[in-house]
């Protein structure tokens, strides 16, 4: 119940932060905080003490399930097609979710001065797709699952379309389309599946544990495959799938865009992870060549789109792109490593990138463009925000002691094992990553401040936010241990492959 | 009886050909008559006399009229009979004409049945009354009601 | 006192840290205390650390702080691991490191970033710690990048300047080339021994591989291919001289001097699997050789006091690589230490003189300097003397060694080792040259020597070292495999000593007595392009920029709006056109609705009647 | 077996007497308020019959007319429906200076004659049923035609509804007539049987049903009898476009289905393929018209033309899949559409008078922060039309896709992910549209008072639109029982 | 009672099926060629009355009453939209002064 509780917290939080607005225009930021850390008290608690919360391995039992799953709740929705609300997590979803909190929190840091207008509705918005992703994370119901899927895009919606920049038209309505038709997609992945299932055991039923090992008949798996593909290859996204992403970025506010580049990709690795394969196996093994091809060409060729960018959110964006490549290869790998450095640039990218929207944002926010050509020199008058500029840029870049690191190096690791070209070529990406991260540092920090930009150098909230953005990324660097372990039971429950 | 029927047919084609060619809405409604007039007399022969009355009754005698009724009351002259000279050229109606030639080919092809030949009892208003008061019994009422919603529309809408 | 080994790398971390939060808040003395203060400290606990190392007579000593990351069968610790060579290094990094501090203490005196300057150093003194201490391929790495992210930031140090931006990123992008290569070797590696512990995967090697293997020549390619990189040996040598952009000459000392020296270490570290493709080692002392000779003849062109040191580093390095491929590890080592002091007394003497100048660089513009800048002269030929490895000096002792291991060495090393001797030649030439064009000659400028106990007292240091240093016997027994002695003839090893002098000689000739013009050479005909040639390091900047940099910038330009979103903006304005066309049809006219309807209802006959 | 009989019927004698009674009190007394009171009240009446022709269900009620769970399901439909058109048009006519009450009265006979539609099971009551309606309609959607200063152009969308309708009656009509002619038999039930008897299948029989089914069609706007639909829906007043959208499509929609299932004319091989050209054809067209639509009500137009494309799938489907699981899907389809439709329409009408009409793109600027509830309504509908989840649209769109992968009709499939992709462009250009700041306008259609029945009637269909989309399962068990007959 | 059996010549239902079709056609032409409103109903009418001697006509061949009492349906439906339709047509003259139906072509797009 306690993952129900987290996502109805949000909820209803949401709907408090937009009633209160009449009463008072600050009142729904202090509200929304006050939700968010009541979620990130109760995530922590799970992590830390999961006994407190009651978390016994009863329901597991009665879903005949054992072993990973931490938490795990059911109860029906609609009978009709089997549909029943199942919430589990397990050390991956606990991960997950314990990222999609605290990045929750970093943009809510990003919005707290950012955002005046419209505040009540903004938080609604931010709590919802918060809710959304959480649920995202917990659903083992695949109903459910998209349900949530969806639920977590109108939010975002919202936000892109009323607090956008200047092109927020074009890219709200691109963000939309793309994920809602690979959605459609994988909702009719998801319901063949279903059927598929039905037809061999005349039971309808979405929950996730029953419809793995679902026999497809011949030439129909790879379809069914191919949908639920598309859908998350969409979010994560990869080549060439990945071109709403650019413009949602860019166009979103700093708060959006945090959350986008942080969370909501996220959602497509795991899917990927949770989903594409383990309910594939075999396909995906022969689908797997493809997969990695399109992870490579997603790195190499979107660092090299990245390069020429003037926005530097759009930059940023590319480089999103880029390093979701990384996530693409790894997991298609299916390699322990391979999985594991997945998972682990998730994570890391979730802080870098962040970090690195927020960033860009608090720029504009301050000079009032992105393009980069217009800046420089800013080192001088705003150290601190080069400082931090140049330390989630190297993160991104991949510095070993940062958590990226360790995501890019066991992804390749664990590729290297099953396709050494492959491997080969995304490490060039390595080279790539520096070329473009550097020339942002180059561009906007280093040279003659020419317009004589005055920067206000960070605030507070925002030094906090970064500080533990900075302490995150330290902490996975050096000490990734921590989050390996909890993710490894999970990967090994899905049969990825372990060398030993 | 069977010359009856392809007589009464062929002017009723006749008619009705004239019926939507004519500029003249009045001559055009006394074509519509006679082509009613001879579907009348095909009810007859095809042993429905009741309708046949009817089609005189009702269809000839009251709904003709009110067309005529409205004609009148407008008091179309020469003037709207030049217009529709002028609106009847070839290039108007060619086109309809001639999508209608395979519609009916299509049709004609369909109802090719083989010979079927029609009954040879004569059902009355008897029968029919027996009919309307028996198991169409609610096919009256709604026919009222019907009725009713075609009485205060044309009530609504035809009020200065 | 073996268990406080951790300390080393960590407290320049922590100086490190100090001095970056606070945002160039603390006021300078106090930076500098942090800044040189934890390097000092950190020597002092090296120093602990040694002594019992070496006191404990045993061959190895490794420390696991915790589990870094375990995947499946990967298993790589945050482990400390120390050994005769990485102790060597270890007392040179800190110990070299903390003069150079205490020098730039002085010397970035006044500097408005003076925090920031020293954080980067720590940081820097901390990575390669980390670099040397590794016990494993992957915590090698970390420090391995960690230098190149430090060599990034001390380059561009001055970043109001764009064309410092610009080398420094040059130098990340390149260095990152090798790193590429390096990861690839590191990921064969461990497929091919299941290890990334480099005493394991020495041991699994030697237990698995054939020598000549496929896997070993391409692990050891790949390796050579970091180590090249980092090293600045061909063909990735060309970021050197433009991270002379950095502070003078702080950070060039951190290019030249330490950092490079990666590169030796690595492939020095992993010498068991060049063992184990003879090929390859062959290889990398035929790379050494060229770049040493290559570096030597554009150091001969080069006019900027710090750029010619810089090449002369680049041909030095080649003699360490040269050595690593005949065999010579312990020389390699030898020389690398040595080097360090001499090159350390160089670099910063070099400093002194170019603040005494105030500021110029160019060692045209100087000139009969000796009897100003007496500190610097004496120190500055010191320096000199043991770069040109005259006898007696350090820098002999261990280009002696090379050479004659090189002599010795029956596999092609005879024209290795001419190599090297031509290369010795080469290196009395510019470094004479130097040496005259500076404190010789017409007098142009004036100097005033800038004085000051932490500017001449490490100098003083090092040139102390720079004499001595090759009586210090390194202890890399055990690590390496023994070395037969050589003793090379008589002859031979006159000609090792004299032949080279004769470069001095050239030097003197031409630049003290001036009986060649040097100008009108270089500025006429072939002479000037061989002069340009030499100059641009072989042409190699320009032949990068055409096959790699331009194409590249070019792709990206094109491709600026990426093209695959023409794609979807391309089937929407489809989809827009297919509604213009669509309403079109929707004309409001009653008989054309009417007509449709009708042909509607023939296609639906049309359609069933076919059926 | 009388008073079963007399109970059946309750619904539709319940309607017939309001109808007379309203007429009788518009002849001594013309008050608006009244009118429409009773009127609503008449309609509340005939709704709440349906407790007791529950227990009775099914029987028929002589030929004609069936009453089983399926129809009473969807007079209950309509007939909300109806009540929801009454409490628009009260607000709507209030400032309509001639007499308003014959519109009540229309109302009522179009009410009743969609109800007959839906209930019916004979070519007498389907004709019945819908000329009743057709005829109603036709006044109605011209109803303000004398005013002085009309929102829209009733006369012109009259006369074309009223043209084309007729034409197409006459189609249906002669189809029924052929089919007629073949079998001698003119019970919906009794087709099969008839078939049966008239040995092999022959082509009179076919073009008779795909007559009917053009006439189906065209009340059902598929393309290509579509091409009213945008221009009566503007043309007409909101609420009597609002009852085009949901009462005159339910009724029309229910009776087809019931003949296509209970004929098995499904299964025909002609009907599946021009139903199924049918629906790619509309899906596709529908959409793409809609795309850069400026007018609102046109914009409905064309996505009803699209939507009801969606749900010809779920009928076809029923060709390959037990009829039950189809109707089930199309009943919920059916559902979520009206309730969507309906409040949709209310958002529109709210806004709207008999004189002017909001219903242009640019006068929702910035509606959602002028009036945050009426644009919030318009947004769930809008959601809801997209097939977002949370929304009964989406368990729609979930219905669809579930018979369309149970029957394999990927072509169509692939048809609905294309349209629903290109639906989703203007579905969220409006929305997008609501949610940017408003500029100065004068014509600020918020500042018009909302009265009370347009936000009852939104308020109950977005509740609707919610509840079936968060919690279905009540309703689709309801469904899955009155389905079960088939 | 025995129904009187009036014995009569062979008529094929083919024709008088064919019959109806060929008016029924005839209409449908007359409302897509003509522009006049008054025209157009009556083409409307020639159309309903083609269907109802089609019910006619199949109602013979069954020997049913079901056909004529469909076609006393067609009778009061064709009342009821003539009448509506002449409203309209009374409407369309006052407002627009013609009958012309191209006038009403407002509403596009």
């Amino acid at each position: 119940m306690i993952l129900v509780w987290l996502i109805t917290i949000l909820f209803a939080g949401g709907i408090g932060a937009w009633l209160s607005e009449k009463r008072n225009p600050e009142l729904p930021r202090v509200i929304a905080l006050a939700t968010i850390l009541l979620d990130l008290f109760l995530v922590v608690l799970m992590l830390v003490a999961p006994g407190v919360l009651g978390l016994d391995s009863a329901s597991q039992a009665e879903l005949g399930q054992t072993g990973e799953w931490l938490i795990l709740s059911s109860s029906e929705w609609i009978p009709r097609f089997g549909v029943a609300f199942i919430f589990g997590a397990d050390g991956l979803g606990l991960l997950l979710i314990t990222l999609t909190v605290f990045l929750g929190l970093m943009s809510l840091g990003s919005a707290w001065n950012e955002i005046k207008e419209r505040t009540g509705f903004f938080y609604f918005n931010l709590l919802w797709t918060l809710a959304g992703v959480i649920g995202v994370f917990t659903a083992l119901d695949l109903f459910l699952f998209f349900f949530f899927w969806e639920v977590m895009l109108i939010p975002m919606y919202f936000i892109i379309a009323i607090w956008g920049h200047e092109n927020k038209e074009y890219a709200a309505m691109k963000f939309f389309i793309f994920t809602q038709v690979s959605g459609m997609l994988m909702l009719l992945a998801i319901l063949m599946l279903v059927f598929f299932h039905y037809q061999s055991t005349g039971e309808f039923t979405f929950s996730y544990f029953d419809l793995l090992g679902t026999a497809i008949p011949d030439g129909f798996g790879f379809w069914v495959m191919l949908g639920f593909f598309i859908a998350f290859a969409t979010k994560l996204p990869t080549v060439p799938f990945h071109n709403w992403l650019p413009d949602a970025h860019s166009q979103a506010p700093t708060p959006g865009s945090v959350i986008l580049a942080g969370i909501l990709l996220k959602t497509g690795a795991y899917g990927l992870i949770r989903f594409t394969i383990p309910l594939f196996p075999e396909v995906s093994a022969d689908f797997a060549p493809t997969a990695m091809l399109l992870g490579v060409i997603s790195i190499l060729y979107t660092a090299k789109v990245a390069f020429s960018q003037n926005d530097l959110k759009r930059l940023i964006a590319y480089t999103s792109v880029s390093h979701m490549g990384f996530v693409m290869l790894g997991v298609y790998a299916w390699t322990s490593q391979g999985v594991q450095g997945a998972v682990m640039t998730m994570l890391a990218h979730g802080f870098s990138a962040a970090a690195l929207f927020m960033l860009a944002g608090g720029l504009q926010h301050r000079i009032h463009t992105r393009q980069m050509d217009k800046m420089g020199g800013l080192w001088g008058v705003a150290p601190k925000m080069g400082f931090m500029a140049v330390f989630f840029t190297v993160a991104a870049v991949g510095m070993p002691g940062l958590g990226n690191f360790i995501g890019e190096f066991l992804v390749l690791l664990g590729s290297f094992r099953i396709s050494i070209a492959a491997a080969s070529l995304a490490a060039i990406g390595m080279v790539v990553a520096a070329v473009y991260s550097l020339i942002v540092i180059q561009k906007v920090f280093h040279g003659e401040n020419k317009n004589n930009l005055v920067v206000e150098d960070l605030t507070t909230v925002e030094m906090i936010c970064f500080g533990f953005m900075m302490i995150g990324l330290l902490w996975m660097g050096m000490y990734p241990q921590s989050m390996l372990n909890m993710s490894e039971p999970t990967l090994r429950s899905l049969g990825v492959l372990f060398f030993q | 009886m069977s010359v009856l029927f392809y007589g009464s047919a062929i002017i009723a084609v006749l008619a009705t050909l004239l019926v939507i060619t004519r500029t003249n809405i009045v001559h055009a409604l006394l074509y519509f008559i006679v082509s009613l007039l001879a579907i009348a007399v095909i009810f007859y022969t095809l042993g429905a006399p009741f309708a046949a009355a009817l089609e005189i009754i009702v269809y000839a005698g009251a709904i003709m009229v009110m067309f005529l009724f409205v004609v009148m009351m407008l008091n179309l002259g020469q003037v709207t009979q030049d217009q529709e000279k002028a609106w009847l050229t070839p290039s108007v109606w060619i086109g309809p004409s001639i999508m209608a030639v395979p519609l009916l080919v299509a049709v004609i092809y369909a109802i090719n049945l083989n010979q079927e030949q029609m009954a040879h009892t004569v059902v009355g208003g008897k029968e029919i009354g027996v009919a309307l008061f028996g198991p169409y019994v609610l096919a009256v009422e709604l026919a009222s009601m019907l009725l009713l919603a075609g009485l205060v529309g044309a009530y609504h809408l035809a009020r200065k | 006192m073996l268990d406080l080994l951790w300390l080393v790398p960590v407290i320049p971390f922590i100086g490190f840290l100090i001095l970056t939060l606070t945002f160039g808040k603390l006021p300078q003395l106090a930076a500098g205390i942090v800044g040189a203060g934890s390097i000092g400290l950190s020597f002092v606990f090296a120093f602990l650390a040694g002594s019992s190392f070496l006191g404990a007579e045993i061959s190895s000593y490794s420390q696991t702080l915790w589990t870094w990351m375990s995947v499946g069968d990967l298993e790589v610790g945050f482990t400390l691991y120390l050994d005769g060579v990485s102790l060597v290094m270890m007392y040179v990094i800190t110990g070299i490191g903390f003069l150079i501090h205490v020098y730039a203490t002085g010397y970035m005196s006044g500097d408005p970033s003076f925090a920031r300057f020293f954080s980067y150093m720590n940081l820097f003194v901390s990575a390669m710690l980390i670099l040397v201490l590794a016990d494993n391929l992957a915590l090698l790495f970390m420090g391995w990048e960690g230098v190149g992210l430090c060599s990034y930031l001390l380059i561009g140090f001055w970043y109001k300047d764009p064309n410092n931006g610009y080398c420094a990123r040059k130098a990340f992008v390149m260095t990152r080339v090798g790193d590429a290569f390096m990861a690839i070797g590191l990921f064969t590696l461990f497929v091919s021994t299941g290890t990334l512990n480099i005493q394991e995967a020495m041991l699994e090697a030697e237990a698995q591989w054939v020598v000549g293997s496929g896997v070993a020549t391409a692990v050891t390619l790949l390796l050579l291919g970091g180590a090249v990189g980092k090293s600045a040996q061909l063909p990735l040598q060309t970021w050197l001289p433009d991270a002379m952009a950095g502070p003078t000459p702080i950070s060039a000392l951190i290019h030249a001097a330490t950092m490079v020296t990666a590169g030796v270490y690595l492939i020095a570290r992993t010498h068991v699997l060049y063992l184990l493709a003879p090929e390859v080692q062959y290889l990398v002392g035929v790379i050494g050789a060229i770049t040493l000779l290559m570096a030597g003849f554009t150091a001969l062109t080069q006019s900027d006091i710090k750029k010619v040191l810089a090449f002369s580093t680049v041909s030095q390095i080649g003699y360490m690589f040269l050595a690593l491929g005949v065999g010579a590890w312990s020389s390699a080592i030898f020389h690398l230490m040595t080097h360090a002091f001499f090159k350390a007394l160089l670099f910063l003497t070099a400093g002194s003189i170019i603040l005494a100048m105030h500021h110029e660089q160019d060692i045209f513009k100087m000139g009969g300097l000796r009897k100003d800048l007496r500190w610097s002269h004496a120190l500055f030929l010191i320096g000199t003397l043991g770069l040109v490895a005259f006898p007696g000096f350090s820098g002999f002792f261990s280009k002696e060694e090379i050479l004659a291991t090189a002599m010795e060495n029956h596999d092609g090393g005879y024209i290795l080792y001419l190599a090297g001797l031509l290369g010795a030649v080469m290196t009395y030439l510019y470094s004479f040259r130097l040496y005259f064009l500076v404190f010789y000659g017409k007098k142009t400028h004036d100097g005033h020597e800038v004085m000051g106990l932490h500017l001449q007292g490490p100098l003083v240091l090092l040139a102390i070292g720079a004499v001595f240093a090759g009586f210090i016997h390194i202890p890399v027994e055990g690590v390496f495999p023994e070395m037969e002695e050589h003793h090379p003839s008589v002859m031979a090893q006159a000609a090792m000593i004299l032949l080279p002098m004769l470069g001095g000689l050239l030097a003197w000739w031409v630049f003290v007595k001036g009986k060649v013009d040097t100008e009108k050479l270089a500025g006429q005909g072939f002479g000037a392009k061989l002069h340009r040639f030499w100059f641009t390091q072989w042409g190699m900047d320009w032949l990068y920029d055409k096959i790699i940099v331009t194409p590249y910038t070019w792709l990206a330009e094109v491709n600026k709006n990426d093209f695959i979103d023409s794609i979807y903006n391309g089937s929407a304005r489809a989809v827009r056109f297919c509604h213009e066309v669509m309403s079109e049809t929707q004309t409001g006219e009653l008989r054309w609705y009417a007509i449709s309807i009708a042909y509607g209802l023939l296609l639906l006959v049309v359609l069933g009647v076919l059926l | 077996m009388y008073s079963n009989l007399i109970i059946d019927l309750m619904q539709i004698i319940m309607l017939t007497i309001s109808t007379v009674v309203v007429m009788m009190t518009t002849a001594f007394k013309r008050d608006h308020g009244l009118i429409s009171g009773l009127t609503v009240f008449g309609l509340f009446a005939s709704l709440l019959t349906f407790v007791f022709i529950q227990p009775v269900l099914p029987l028929e009620a002589t030929q004609l007319l069936i009453i089983d769970e399926y129809s009473l399901f969807f007079s209950n439909l309509i007939i909300v429906g109806a009540i929801g058109v009454a409490l628009l048009a009260y607000p709507y006519f209030q400032n309509h200076n001639v007499q308003n009450e014959e519109f009540y009265i229309l109302l009522m006979t179009a009410t009743l004659g969609a109800v007959v539609l839906a209930c019916s099971n004979h070519f007498v009551s389907f004709l019945l049923g819908m000329e009743m309606m057709g005829v109603s309609l036709y006044a109605m959607i011209a109803y303000p035609v004398h005013a002085a200063k009309s929102a829209k152009f009733p006369l012109e969308a009259g006369v074309k509804y009223l043209i084309l309708s007729a034409l197409t009656s006459g189609i249906t009509l002669f189809g029924i007539a052929l089919v007629y002619a073949y079998i001698g038999t003119m019970g919906f039930d009794e087709i099969p049987a008839a078939l049966e008897a008239a040995g092999e299948l022959g082509p009179v029989f076919l073009i008779g049903v795909l007559m009917i089914v053009a006439g189906a069609a065209f009340k059902l706007s598929l393309v290509p009898f579509h091409i009213w639909t945008p221009d009566v829906y503007e043309g007409a007043p909101v609420p009597v476009t609002a009852f085009l959208a949901t009462v005159s499509k339910a009724a029309m929609l229910a009776v087809t289905l019931r003949l296509l299932l209970v004929s098995n004319a499904i299964e025909l091989n002609v009907v599946t393929t021009v139903l199924t050209v049918m629906a790619a054809v509309s899906i596709i067209f529908g959409n793409l018209l809609a795309l850069l639509q400026e007018n609102v009500k046109r914009l409905f137009a064309y996505s009803s033309i699209a939507h009801l494309g969606y749900l010809l799938v779920i009928i076809i489907a029923a060709a390959k899949i037990p009829g039950a699981l189809s109707v089930e899907g199309v009943s919920f389809y059916m559902l979520a559409y009206f309730v969507m439709s309906l409040s949709g329409f209310a958002v529109i009408s709210a806004l709207s008078n008999s004189e002017k009409e909001y219903d242009q793109l640019a006068d929702f600027r910035g509606l959602f922060w002028r009036n945050s509830w009426v644009s919030a309504v318009l947004i769930t509908v809008l959601l809801s039309l997209a097939g977002i989840p949370l929304t009964a649209g989406f368990i729609g769109k979930f219905y669809i896709f579930t018979t369309g992968v149970e029957s394999e009709l990927w072509f169509l499939l692939t048809m609905l992910i294309i349209g629903s992709a290109i639906g989703l462009y203007y579905y969220l250009r409006l929305i997008y549209i609501m949610l940017q700041p408003a500029e100065d306008d004068a014509n600020d259609p918020a500042a018009v008072s909302l009265p009370l029945g347009a936000h009852a009637v939104m308020a109950a269909m977005t509740a609707a639109i919610i509840y079936l989309g968060v919690y279905p399962a009540p309703m689709i068990d309801t469904l899955q029982s009155l389905a079960s007959a088939f | 009672m025995e129904m009187p059996t009036v014995t009569m010549q062979v008529i094929p239902m083919e024709h008088g099926l064919l019959l109806a079709a060929i008016l029924f056609i005839m209409g449908m032409v007359g409302v897509l060629t003509r522009r006049n409103l008054v025209f157009i109903l009556m083409s409307l009418e020639i159309m309903l009355n083609a269907t109802g001697l089609a019910f006619i006509v199949a109602s013979s061949h069954w020997g049913q009453v079901d056909g004529q009492i469909m076609f006393l349906m067609i009778l009061s439906l064709a009342a009821a939209e003539v009448a509506v339709a002449l409203g309209l047509v009374l409407q369309l003259f006052q407002k627009r002064k013609t009958l012309d139906i191209n006038v009403l072509g407002e509403m596009k797009g």
